[in-house]
């Protein structure tokens, strides 16, 4: 049973930063440090409240904690039914904690009342995508984190930033599209073995059976949104124009969290909605998600701009969570969600840095760049942090995430998860490579000017590789709240289609560690 | 086959109408003054007033009529309407053709 | 009928309070008519005060009438030729407001153009009058009559602004081609009565089931329905009836506009219902495919050709273009016998669209200045920094038409689609979004005009007091409903299925007394 | 003696009309309409429509042509419009199509049906010497009972007439110094 | 002691963070001087570790710390553990000693250096990785040093970053790596499924057990022997070892003799059963990958000019010996090889960097010549190195090799003929360093010119910092033999010491031909050094002969170039290829339909003439379309 609460503790992380938005949007253009208190006040008030989320969470917990739910369009049978389980729950935490960091630690340089509404309101968006359990109300959210995002990069974007943010709304307009679409028309159909019209995830997914086909109608309809969003080869050529074009602040939300809305949305609706579907198609998602990491990796050591290099790799990074998704194992599917927070944190810190490195040099040229590192020495060490845990060196967070999905993956998709471990090879290919080009070397006469982290910057820069650190050295406390949830859905996966786990292999009885030996009982 | 003897059917007062109203549209498309246009969409009125009557008087029904009777109300007001606009216009440019009229397009 | 010497005629009986929202119309049209040509200068601003009391008081006849329907049920007037049902009643509403709105549009338009009067005011009274009758009306020759009456006051709308040659010529555009459609309306009614017998809506239905002799007559009846739908396609802007629609958008005054695409589309949409559910329940599988194809070509051709317009006018014609795709949606699925929800999404949507075109072309006509003519994407270039409130405002209306959700766009098209897939009209649903989405490039680029691009003169705009008024109510109930629409669905769910009231009311046993 | 009237009054009807979308001078358009009225007029009789007839002559041919004719002396458009040439390619043969299409269609679909259009009922009363005003009365029952709520709606559209002929002819201030030149 | 064993690796760690908190404050020598103290301490605790597990019974000489649960997914239930065992002591011993030499040696070589904290850290981040990977309880945590080991060469390898060679060379490094890493990924992947579990213990047990099945286990030595390849840099993926010689020496010494490099090799140890299980030609292919590697390093080494890429390419030769070793099931000979090379090449690596240092960073060994008068104690710990590379008896290297060419022998004859001709290039080559740095006549002094801004351009003797270890080392160098003498069974300390890990893997010569005749086998090994040494003599000292120094060994038989062209011409192209589809066809796709939609809508606004008549005839034409539908519907 999802427990109630009596603080409405979710629907507060959703509307707190709306409230701050309107607060902002009112506030005099004068002072402007009162519109970045403002601004800052309501982002870490949102965050201290995902953390609280986070520290009364019960980790044993699959189901749906926290849960608010209210009648909101009854006359479709839509609800305001919000919950956070082991799954959403760190992406909660991330958005939480990354959008304080953006608002301190990067500056809009223009129209700051604007940017910071914006992304108080991108904020809101996506808490309310991870956190709806209804499938209208996760549209909407959904949806309107397009518009924040759209004036984000086309107002404080680069050179060609109407034509990436245009290209960004509507491609990923048009994956929304199907899924409206899709939504209704699993809600119409489970009429008849819901007995009434609803659009609660949880009802539906509990109760709901679909002819075969019409699953697998349905599931491709909510799969395109997620494909695009992801993005999954071959939709994901917005993300590098949208990346490359968007402010710092913007880069760092996109592949921080929004591009997890996709991933994310592959577990919540695809898997746990039509699971015989999803287990039908995958074979598809897993090649695509192969393609994909070795393609993105490819076409990332190929760039020219850093930043689009960076998006590159964002395909690849993502490519690895939908192989997790669609491998269905435990050890994948826990891998995947945290490989979602581990991508969300260094490559966000990643954007970051290369956003720093434009602030100073006002280029992402990776010929125009030179020797950085023996000019600015913690910079450079900052980055190479970040950038060994994008590659994924153990001990770092970016590992764990990306072990435990291959580990999961090979379990089920072997061939898959052999040519996808290749991507490791790649990411340390063009990301050495950037990072030989732009930091070693001698600096010639441009950039021997580099300025040094500032403190500010440095302070962001701690808590993004205090938390790379943290989880890759122990990411337990992670896990055992992510994979009670992975487990009941795959338990639903399995109980509604013929899709086999792998049988539990239990190594040998000496050295089996305690907590198994309980589970297995 | 004694002509005398053939009466007109409803239906030849139906085609007599549909031809009209063809030479109506065709009107409408051809002529270039938007007072003949006008004119061919009376000449369509007409022919559908034709077709009303005549359906009437095949269902014995008087609603047909009644219904005429509304149509030229209507084409009444139409024409005060209709030609108020072109009075308007024409008294700018008199010598303007529908044609003329295309400021508007794309 | 065949009472051959009844001389003494018994009329029917009328239902003064069933009309009352017509009443008070043309009560409001006579008073504003007659005062104005008695007092010529009435104060500033007064006849369009005037205007939104009247129809603000049409609404309120129209809510208590839909208070008394929805305690006694549904039911026909005088002479069976006016439905008295929630249908009627919320079309009503929704253009008593539309009329409100674009009132307040209007007042400071027409001193700025210098033609202050009451008669575009009486214009919009009148054509609100034929809408009203279009929407309840159970009668071909009664839709007829209000149809004409909506055309003829939409034509001298449009021509109204006689120093603009735009204007006139959109006048003339619209008079010829809408003569023309009506033609092709008219001749419809007349196939139809010749197949079935009557021009009553509720009696064509019933000589059409079962087996009475009108059901041999099938291709003229067909051909008559096919006439009818181009004289109805026409109005609501089907492609490839839709022709007339970016001219005389373009070409019209822009507060005329915004009734057009408002009032002009409710009563056009309820009055294409109305004839298809009502009448011809018996043959959806003849129409429902074609409706299915207008749909679709004006779905496509609607948002396509948006695409490459620099005339904000013209861009947001076509998007009311591929709206009217997105209706037609809805009216496919109305279809389906028994499915009222389509019904009620198609008017929910019509209201919402409304609100949003009038707040949108509010904000076009404060831009377009004097003269009514700076209407191109340049002319709104900056608008974010010269009017920062009114080019949030726009936002949502663009971002709503967009089918944005927490807009009221949402809900509208939410409904079509939900509409449209409970009756597994799939493939027309997809088509709609995709077509949303080409559409929605069109919004964007307005977008980038008004905030991402540069300035090119800083002077702020005076927003004038009534549009003022009208963008913010569009606004905020925009907002409102996009994100608590309950009420509002709540309401629109009341529209009852139209086909099981029109047999209803042919059937004397389930009569309900009038008056 | 049916078939005469029918084919006299359907030559009259096509004349007229060919002419109206023939003649050049827009006043000859104009007679050539009332030739056509009057043969639908004819026609009306034909069907026991006497009270329309009437009204149809009086009304139309009476009435609104002379209106048309009146813009056209008014405005002094009556030179001749030059059908020889069409400056829209393919306009006329698209017009044809589209008029023998319409037509066509529409005759079809009266051919197919026409069995069940072939009954002439008895139903319509003809204005006859002994009941000179029988198609009147019943006209007149069926436009005061069942089409009462039409018939009142009318007088709107005779109002938005009158609104409309104000609207367009009202002069505008700053559009004197155009107009007077 | 046992449970103290976290020590080992936490004292080097902590090392690491103090130097990364404090390391500018630090400044030199104090950072160094602390590392070095943190890797003794960890010496001596290992030094602990070893009593205490050889106070106990041999088949008890297993104790795992469990630090804590670091992935625990289902039934994946990996530990941050570690494991004593005398496998991973041995390792362990050998890396915190030698380490804490090498540290000692850094602090007088990198003097003077801005970034000489910073070398610490790296240092000190390294031989923690070095520790978790030997000491791991499971596969995971060795895959954590291993991949630890893999990011600080590349930080160290790439030191001086500012030259665009060493920032290449660390790249190279890293990503070669990772190809191994890929393998051994795979490795763990497949284990995991196999088994449940990624210990080691759970793993051998399987394999002893018979519960892996022979396909596996293949699959899974394969898999790791590509990781080994990496690591220990094989053939095909030895590259990136002599590019590597761009770091400083120190690292050379640690990372690319001593220890990073013989962790391919420990893996295999470690893994043994699975080896044993397996299809029979793995342990094959194992060993003829070693033995070519070897005899393939041998002769490119003869060739180099460069004093540290000598060294380099005979690492590599001396890590195919190693890997023939395990090719050939004698895992106490590589693990012993590897033991007595950390002495000697850590020793020999440590000289050149004297040399080095004392030349003013001049490498190239043509412009050297008699440098044993002027840095004599640098030069006699150097011949100490040589000797025992060399294979001359008594210095430890004879006696590994030796052991190694004893089990090879009794495996596969052909392969110990490719042995016996690589140790004969080996004494050849190594003799001829020698007579090139420190004998015939002074070739530097042609250079004083460029130097004279450094004052005084005669070579010069190091201080004593890094002459201490040098003398320590060739101590070992010398000694070393004592751990596992030939001469009976009593005298195998290692072999005793190993068997708890080694038993189900280690190959059996008992009662072969080579058994028997093992002092015959000696002594062709003596003999063997003897004539390389002779050889070289004569060609480089006596001059009795010219050098054979062909162009294509210097160049390392075209391999690397080719292998750079083939990545730098198609490679590349292939990448750039994709670059491009994604640009035109995918991006372009999307742009392609963005494109029809703008032309379709300029065809179709073309529609939109503003004529009044054009648009009737359309809304005709729409007409007839529309009702030829629905007269159709009515006639059909």
């Amino acid at each position: 049973m999802p427990e109630q609460i009596s603080f409405p503790i979710l629907t507060a992380i959703v509307f707190l930063p709306i409230i701050g938005a309107l607060l902002v949007t009112l506030l005099s253009d004068r002072r402007p440090e009162w519109v970045k208190l403002c601004a800052i006040l309501f982002s870490v008030g949102t965050g201290a409240l995902s953390l609280w989320v986070l520290a009364s969470f019960k980790s044993s917990n699959a189901d749906f904690q926290f849960v608010s739910q209210h009648d909101w369009i009854k006359a479709w049978g839509i609800s305001w039914h919000l919950g956070v389980d082991g799954i959403s729950l760190f992406l909660v935490v991330l958005t939480g904690v990354l959008f304080p960091l953006v608002i301190l630690g990067i500056d809009p340089h223009h129209d700051q009342k604007r940017y910071f509404a914006w992304l108080l309101l991108l904020e809101a968006g996506v808490m309310g995508s991870f956190l709806s359990l209804d499938l209208v109300l996760f549209f909407l959210f959904f949806e309107i984190v397009l518009v924040p995002m759209y004036f984000l990069i086309g107002g404080w974007g680069y050179d060609n930033r109407v034509y990436a943010a245009t290209k960004f709304f509507l491609f990923t307009m048009f994956g929304s599209a199907f899924m409206l679409v899709g939504i209704v028309a699993t809600a119409a159909l489970a009429r008849h073995d819901v007995g009434y019209l609803t659009f609660d995830l949880v009802t539906l997914a509990e109760h709901a059976s679909f002819a075969t086909n019409t699953g697998r109608w349905l599931f491709f309809s909510f799969a395109i949104a997620f494909a695009v969003k992801v993005p999954l080869f071959p939709f994901h050529t917005w993300l590098p124009d949208a990346h490359t074009q968007a402010p710092t602040g913007g880069s760092v939300i996109l592949a921080g969290v929004m591009l997890k809305l996709g991933t994310y949305g592959f577990l919540r609706f695809g898997l746990y909605l039509f699971p015989e579907a999803a287990v039908w198609a995958r074979p598809l998602f897993l090649t695509l998600a192969t393609i994909g990491i070795v393609y993105g990796a490819i076409a990332a050591t190929m760039q020219t701009d850093l930043k689009r290099l960076v998006a590159y790799s964002s395909v690849a990074h993502l490519g690895f969570i939908v192989l997790g998704i669609f491998a269905m194992t435990s050890q994948a599917i826990t891998g995947s969600v945290a490989q979602m927070i581990n991508h969300g944190v260094s490559t966000g810190a990643l954007f970051l840095l290369v956003g720093m490195i434009y602030e100073r040099r006002h280029t992402r040229e990776i010929s125009q760049l030179r020797g950085i590192q023996k000019v600015a020495p913690i910079f450079a060490a900052a980055f190479t942090v970040v950038m060994l845990s994008s590659i994924g060196v153990p001990g770092l967070n970016g590992f764990v995430g990306e072990f435990l999905v291959l580990i999961g993956s090979f379990q089920t998709a072997r061939w898959w998860t052999i040519i996808a471990t290749t991507g490791v090879i790649l990411a340390a290919l063009y990301l050495l490579w950037a990072y030989q080009r732009v930091f070693h070397g001698e600096p010639d006469e441009e950039n021997s000017t580099f300025a040094e982290l500032k403190l500010r910057e440095g302070m962001v820069l701690m808590v993004f590789i205090g938390i790379i650190g943290f989880t890759g050295l122990y990411p337990k406390p992670m896990l055992e709240r992510i994979e009670p949830s992975v487990d009941k859905l795959i338990e639903h996966v399995v109980s509604h289609s013929d899709f086999m786990p792998p049988a539990e292999i239990m190594p040998p009885a000496e050295i089996m560690p305690p907590e198994e030996m309980e589970l297995e009982k | 086959m004694n002509l005398a003897v053939i009466e007109p059917t409803t239906s030849w007062y139906l085609v007599l109408a549909a031809v009209l109203f063809g030479i109506g549209t065709v009107g409408v498309m051809v002529r270039r003054n938007p007072l003949v246009m006008f004119m061919c969409i009376e000449l369509m009125l007409n022919a559908v007033n034709l077709s009303f009557v005549a359906l009437s008087a095949s269902l014995s029904d008087i609603n047909g009529q009644t219904a005429v009777f509304f149509v030229l109300v209507v084409a009444a007001a139409e024409v005060v309407v209709g030609l108020g606009i072109i009075v308007s216009i024409m008294r700018r440019r008199s010598d303007a053709t529908a044609d003329d009229l295309s400021v508007l397009k794309g | 009928m065949n009472a051959l010497f009844a001389e003494n005629l018994v009329g029917p009986s009328i239902s003064w309070m069933g009309i009352s929202p017509l009443l008070v119309l043309l009560g409001g049209v006579c008073v504003l008519l007659l005062l104005g040509s008695i007092a010529p200068r009435w104060p500033k601003g007064s006849y369009c005060l005037f205007t939104v009391v009247v129809s603000l008081a049409t609404a309120m006849a129209a809510m208590l009438q839909w208070h008394d329907v929805t305690k006694n049920g549904p039911k026909m007037l005088i002479a069976d030729a006016v439905a008295l049902d929630h249908f009627a009643l919320l079309a009503t509403i929704a253009i008593a407001i539309s009329i409100a709105l674009v009132s307040l549009i209007t007042d400071d338009y027409l001193r700025r153009e210098d033609y202050d009067g009451p008669e575009v005011y009486a214009l919009y009274l009148t054509a609100a009058i034929g809408g009203v009758v279009m929407a309840s009306s159970n009668d071909l020759i009664v839709l007829f009559l209000g149809l004409e009456t909506l055309s003829l006051s939409l034509y001298l709308l449009a021509a109204s602004h006689r120093k603009r040659a735009e204007s006139q010529e959109a006048g003339l555009k619209y008079f010829v081609l809408g003569g023309f459609s009506s033609a092709f309306f008219l001749y419809g009614i007349a196939l139809t009565y010749g197949s079935t017998g009557s021009t009553n809506l509720s009696k064509i239905a019933s000589a059409l089931s079962g087996d009475s002799p009108f059901s041999q007559i099938d291709a003229m009846l067909l051909v008559g329905i096919g006439l009818m739908l181009v004289g109805l396609a026409f109005k609501v802007s089907a492609v490839p009836f839709h022709v007339w629609t970016p001219d005389v958008y373009e070409g019209a005054p822009s507060p005329v506009t915004a009734f057009m695409a408002s009032a002009g589309k409710i009563a056009s949409f309820a009055a294409l219902l109305r004839v298809l559910v009502v009448a011809f329940p018996t043959r959806i599988d003849d129409w429902r495919p074609a409706i299915w194809v207008l749909a679709v070509l004006t779905l496509l051709a609607g948002s396509i050709l948006a695409v490459v317009q620099t005339n904000v006018k013209r861009m947001l014609a076509f998007s009311s273009i591929s709206h009217a795709g997105f209706l037609l949606v809805g009216v496919e699925a109305a279809g389906h016998v028994g499915d009222k929800d389509a019904l009620a999404a198609v008017l929910t949507y019509l209201l919402l669209y409304a609100v949003l075109v009038i707040g949108s072309f509010a904000v076009v006509t404060v831009v377009a200045g004097k003269g009514d003519s700076h209407t191109t994407l340049d002319d709104f270039r900056g608008l974010g920094k010269r009017r920062p409130a009114m080019a949030l405002a726009l936002t949502v209306f663009l971002l709503a038409q967009a089918g944005m959700p927490a807009t009221s766009g949402f809900i509208a098209k939410f409904g079509v689609i939900k509409a449209a897939a409970e009756v597994q009209s799939y493939s027309i649903a997809i088509i709609a979004m995709l077509a949303a989405v080409i559409a929605a490039f069109l919004y964007l680029r307005i977008m980038v005009s008004v905030w991402l691009a540069d300035s090119t003169d800083d002077t702020k705009l005076a927003v004038p007091t009534g549009a003022g008024i009208a963008i913010t109510l569009a606004a905020v109930f925009t907002i409102v409903v996009g994100v608590y629409p309950g009420w509002l669905l709540d309401a629109t769910r009341m529209v009852s299925n139209l086909a099981t009231i029109a047999v209803q009311a042919v059937d004397p046993a389930t009569q309900t007394p009038a008056g | 003696m049916e078939l005469f009237v029918f084919v006299c009054a359907a030559a009259m009807v096509l004349v007229g009309a060919v002419g109206v979308i023939t003649r050049n001078n827009p006043v000859h358009a104009a007679l050539s309409l009332v030739l056509t009225l009057f043969g639908i007029a004819v026609l009306f009789v034909a069907n026991n429509a006497h009270f329309l007839a009437a009204v149809q002559v009086i009304v139309y041919a009476g009435a609104i042509v002379v209106l048309f004719l009146f813009v056209i002396m008014l405005l002094g458009v009556d030179q001749a419009e030059d059908l020889s040439t069409e400056p829209l390619t393919a306009q006329r043969p698209l017009a044809l199509v589209v008029g023998i299409g319409v037509a066509g269609v529409i005759i079809a679909a009266i051919v197919k049906s026409q069995d069940a259009l072939l009954v002439r009922g008895t139903g319509i009363n003809s204005a006859t010497p002994e009941d000179a005003d029988a198609n009147i009365r019943q006209l007149s029952r069926s436009i005061f009972s069942d089409y009462v709520f039409a018939f009142e709606v009318t007088s709107v559209l005779l109002l938005i007439a009158v609104v409309g002929t104000v609207v367009m002819s009202r002069r505008q201030r700053g559009q004197h110094v155009e107009e007077s030149a | 002691m046992l449970e103290n064993a976290w020590l080992i690796p936490a004292l080097p760690l902590a090392g690491f963070i103090i130097i990364f908190l404090f390391g500018r404050r630090l400044g030199e020598p104090r950072a160094g001087v602390l590392a070095t103290l943190m890797t003794a301490g960890s010496f001596v605790v290992t030094v602990g570790v070893f009593f205490a597990l050889l106070s106990r019974a041999s088949e008890d000489r297993h104790h795992v710390v469990t630090l804590f649960t670091w992935l625990p997914v289902g039934s994946l239930h990996i530990d941050m553990a570690i494991l004593i065992d005398p496998l991973s002591v041995t390792m362990a011993l050998f890396i915190t000693g030698i380490g804490a030499l090498i540290h000692l040696y850094a602090i007088g070589y990198m003097h003077g250096d801005p970034k000489f904290s910073k070398f610490f850290l790296y240092l000190n981040l390294f031989i923690f990785s070095m520790l978790m990977l030997v000491l791991g309880e499971n596969l995971l945590v060795t895959f954590l040093g291993w991949e630890g080991v893999g990011a600080c060469s590349y930080f160290l390898i790439s030191f001086w970053h500012t030259r665009d060679s060493a920032a290449t060379a660390g790249k190279k490094a890293f990503v070669t790596n990772r190809v191994g890493d890929w393998g051994v990924m795979i490795a763990m992947f497949m284990a995991f499924s196999a088994v449940g579990t990624l210990s080691y213990s759970g793993i051998n047990e399987a394999a002893e057990s018979g519960q892996l099945a022979a396909v596996t286990a293949t699959g899974i030595a394969l898999m790791l022997f590509i990781g080994a390849c990496g690591k220990s840099a094989q053939l095909p993926l030895y590259l990136w070892l002599p590019d590597a010689m761009e770091g400083p020496t120190p690292v050379s010494a640690l990372i690319h003799a001593a220890t990073m490099v013989t962790s391919g090799v420990f893996l295999m140890t470690r893994m043994n059963p699975v080896l044993h299980v397996s299809y029979h030609w793995v342990m094959t292919i194992i060993a003829v990958v070693g033995a070519a590697t070897a005899l393939f390093a041998a002769t490119v080494a003869v060739a180099q000019t460069d004093i540290k890429k000598v060294l380099a390419y005979s690492t590599v030769s001396q890590l195919g010996f190693m890997f023939l070793a395990i090719g050939s099931g004698a895992y106490v000979a590589a693990i012993f090889h590897m033991v007595t090379h950390a002495f000697f090449k850590a020793l020999l690596f440590l000289g050149s960097g004297a040399v080095i240092h004392g030349m003013h960073h001049q490498q190239d060994m043509r412009k050297m010549g008699a440098l044993r008068k002027v840095m004599p104690i640098t030069a006699m710990t150097f011949i100490v190195g040589w000797l025992a590379i060399a294979g001359v008896p008594p210095f430890a290297g004879f006696w590994s090799k030796d052991e190694i060419l004893l089990y090879v022998y009794a495996n596969n004859r052909g392969l110990y003929l490719v042995g016996v001709v690589t140790a004969l290039l080996t004494a050849y080559y190594m003799t001829r360093q020698v007579i090139m740095v420190f004998y015939g006549e002074a070739r530097w002094h042609d250079q004083s010119e460029e130097h004279g801004a450094h004052g005084d351009a005669t070579p010069h003797e190091s201080p004593w910092i890094m002459l201490a270890p040098l003398v320590v080392l060739s101590g070992l160098a010398i000694g070393g033999g004592l751990l596992q003498l030939p001469f009976s069974s009593k005298t195998h300390f290692l072999e005793h010491w190993l068997e708890p890990v080694i038993e189900s893997g280690e190959r059996n010569i008992d009662g072969t031909w080579a058994s028997d005749n093992k002092y015959l086998l000696l002594l062709v090994a003596v003999v063997i050094a003897c004539l390389g040494i002779a050889g070289a003599i004569a060609v480089y000292a006596k001059k009795k002969a010219p050098a054979l120094e062909p162009a294509i060994l210097a160049n390392g038989w075209m391999y690397d170039s080719s292998v750079s062209r083939f990545m730098g011409g198609p490679g590349r192209a292939a990448f750039s290829g994709v670059a491009r589809f994604d640009a035109g066809v995918v991006d372009g796709a999307v742009n392609g339909v963005a494109r029809v939609v703008g032309s379709t809508s300029n065809a179709l606004r073309k529609v939109q003439t503003g004529f009044v008549r054009f648009y009737a005839a359309i809304l005709g034409l729409g007409v007839v379309v529309l009702l030829a539908w629905f007269l159709l519907r009515g006639v059909l």
